[in-house]
């Protein structure tokens, strides 16, 4: 910096610097006083600060600091944060996976329940779920589709290596739950047992 | 602060008019007298304190000013401490004295040294009165990216609860391994005219059955055997209950043995 | 100011005018990242606001930017006089401060008054003292100390810095008086000595 500020630009400077918001010179006068040149001491001002991290502004007749603009990235350090899908968005995550392109009252009829609002925002937030035109019937519905960030983070090279219906049903993962629980307490399911083999 | 950077009222026992509010108890009073002698307090006289000490609390009784417990106790052992300095050194108790008179001119050394740290501290450049900082600093963000986790095995347990949970509930009847009555009528009709004498109802099953196919044949079989007996297109005999079931083709009315 | 502050020097000025509360070299380093010498990026700030009328200082080890104490006279609100604090409350800070960790009853040895109830809450709602754990001695007392905001607040880059310090541990004034005493008496001296290492 300059090696002998006078006092005066001295408390020009730091009123700018406490100030809560930009001021007119009419208020850093009620500061600072009239001993010196408010003109030329905000203009020598802007001419140190240029270039550095931190400006001094015009806005509208009114002067304040404020960060270089090239550096905002720094000031808004992100973090990433692990979050699990809600139950809502990992089913409607599947049905599109499954059913893609789906519209949302298709997505709706096959869960059963309605699909918030919010559920296919965090959907697409996550990059997963992208809309995908529209389906030409009555009302135009937006549909959506599966991205190919949904197939990488699932790592899947493309839709049909999703298990069908059968290895799903191999799998027991068709099961309804009751049943599924009938079999654990022990009682018999006999009948069922010879359809399911 | 205002008692910080006015001095403290120095007493004076003949312009008395001091109020105990002003002193952080005995010792803060102690001090108070120490520096009206205006030296340092390394070089200071404690009998010429407690004198000074024991006028000042004489003063104070004589204007009736009440007087807390612990500055009566200080009279009290200071008065002690004077009497204790007066004697001969032969005669004094042990701790000597001497120790005493030093032990409170340390106290009042290491008292006075932290007020005097006090009031530097207090008059140094303090944030909000002499320094200011931003008053409204936009502030550094730290914004929370969420960092969605779901695995294969999730999408795809989902789905299959999903479905599972959605898809109507369809029973489908088993189709049984039964032999009909039709089909027992004609096989037992045919074969019990080829038999000459008492066979038992097993020998006209088929050949070669599934063990769950086996009892439906048996009970067709004896159902048809009933009906086909019903016909007179046969006969049938058992010696007891649950004794084997025989069967055989109609005889002649005189070769008839005993009737079921 | 400098013809050509480069971005790292710039990234640091502009985190530490934007930030909240002072911030240590890991909290600054968090947001610029480590492309450049940080210790050296906040001597050269350090050297460049030195004069002006905002001035960058490390407290406690933590760094921000304040203006200048000659211009308080300029930038004082009413509103901004700092709670006042009893004499109690200021020698008790004082005592915990040149002497820290202490328990109550040493502050009550050095005054020859009991601590009020309120004093040593006056200080830590301040945010200047903070418990420090027990003295592993019988009764196990609470021990207090001072905290970073109290280096912050009086403009103290380390309790190194507290006035006068350095001469009152040389003339024993920081020993409890037993310890004096028996110095001065000759006696060998024991007890207390870890507890003022």
């Amino acid at each position: 910096m300059n090696p002998e500020p006078d006092d005066y630009l001295r408390a020009v400077e730091a009123a700018l610097f406490v100030a809560e918001h930009p001021l007119t010179p009419a208020e850093i006068r009620l500061h600072v006083g009239e001993a010196g040149d408010l003109d030329t001491a905000l203009r020598t001002l802007g001419d140190q600060y240029a270039g550095r991290g931190v400006n001094l502004v015009e806005r509208g007749g009114r002067w304040h600091f404020q960060t270089a603009a090239d550096l905002a990235h720094i000031l808004r350090r992100e973090k990433d944060e692990p979050r699990r899908l809600s139950r809502a968005a990992m089913e409607t995550l599947a049905i599109i996976a499954y059913h893609e392109p789906v519209s949302r009252a298709e997505i709706e009829a096959i869960r059963g329940v309605q699909v918030a609002k919010g559920t296919l925002d965090v959907l697409m937030e996550a990059g997963w779920v992208r809309p995908a035109g529209r389906r030409e019937v009555p009302g135009r519905p937006l549909i959506y589709a599966t991205t190919v960030e949904f197939l990488t983070h699932f790592g899947l090279s493309s839709r049909r290596d999703l298990p069908g219906i059968e290895d799903l049903r191999a799998a027991g993962l068709l099961d309804p739950v009751d049943l599924a629980l009938e079999g654990l307490t022990g009682q018999s399911v006999v009948e069922n047992d010879e359809e399911e083999a | 602060m205002a008692d910080l950077f006015t001095p403290a009222p120095i007493p004076a026992p003949h312009t008395l008019t001091v109020s105990f509010d002003a002193w952080e108890g005995p010792l803060d009073l102690l001090l108070g007298l120490a520096r009206t002698q205006k030296v340092d307090l390394r070089e200071i006289s404690i009998l010429a304190l407690t004198e000074q000490y024991l006028a000042f609390i004489d003063s104070a009784r004589q204007l009736k000013l009440e007087l807390a417990a612990d500055y009566l106790v200080m009279a009290a052992w200071l008065a002690y401490l004077k009497s204790a300095l007066l004697l001969p050194r032969q005669e004094q108790p042990d701790p000597s004295p001497e120790d005493l008179a030093l032990r409170l001119q340390l106290r009042l050394q290491r008292l006075n040294a932290m007020r005097d740290a006090a009031a530097r501290l207090m008059a140094r450049d303090r944030i909000g009165r002499d320094v200011f900082p931003r008053r409204a600093p936009e502030g550094l963000r730290l914004v929370k990216k969420a960092q969605w986790r779901a695995s294969l095995y999730d999408l795809i347990a989902t789905y299959g609860q999903i479905r599972a949970r959605t898809q109507p509930v369809v029973h489908t009847i088993a189709v049984r391994p039964v032999m009909t009555l039709d089909e027992a009528i004609q096989r037992v009709g045919a074969l019990v005219g080829a038999a000459l004498d008492w066979t038992r109802l097993e020998s006209f099953l088929p050949p070669d059955l599934d063990p769950p196919k086996v009892k439906s044949a048996l009970a067709s079989s004896f159902v048809a055997a009933l009906e086909l007996a019903r016909q007179g297109r046969i006969e049938i005999q058992q010696d007891g209950i649950f004794q084997p079931i025989y069967l055989r083709a109609p005889m002649p009315a005189d070769h008839r043995g005993p009737l079921l």
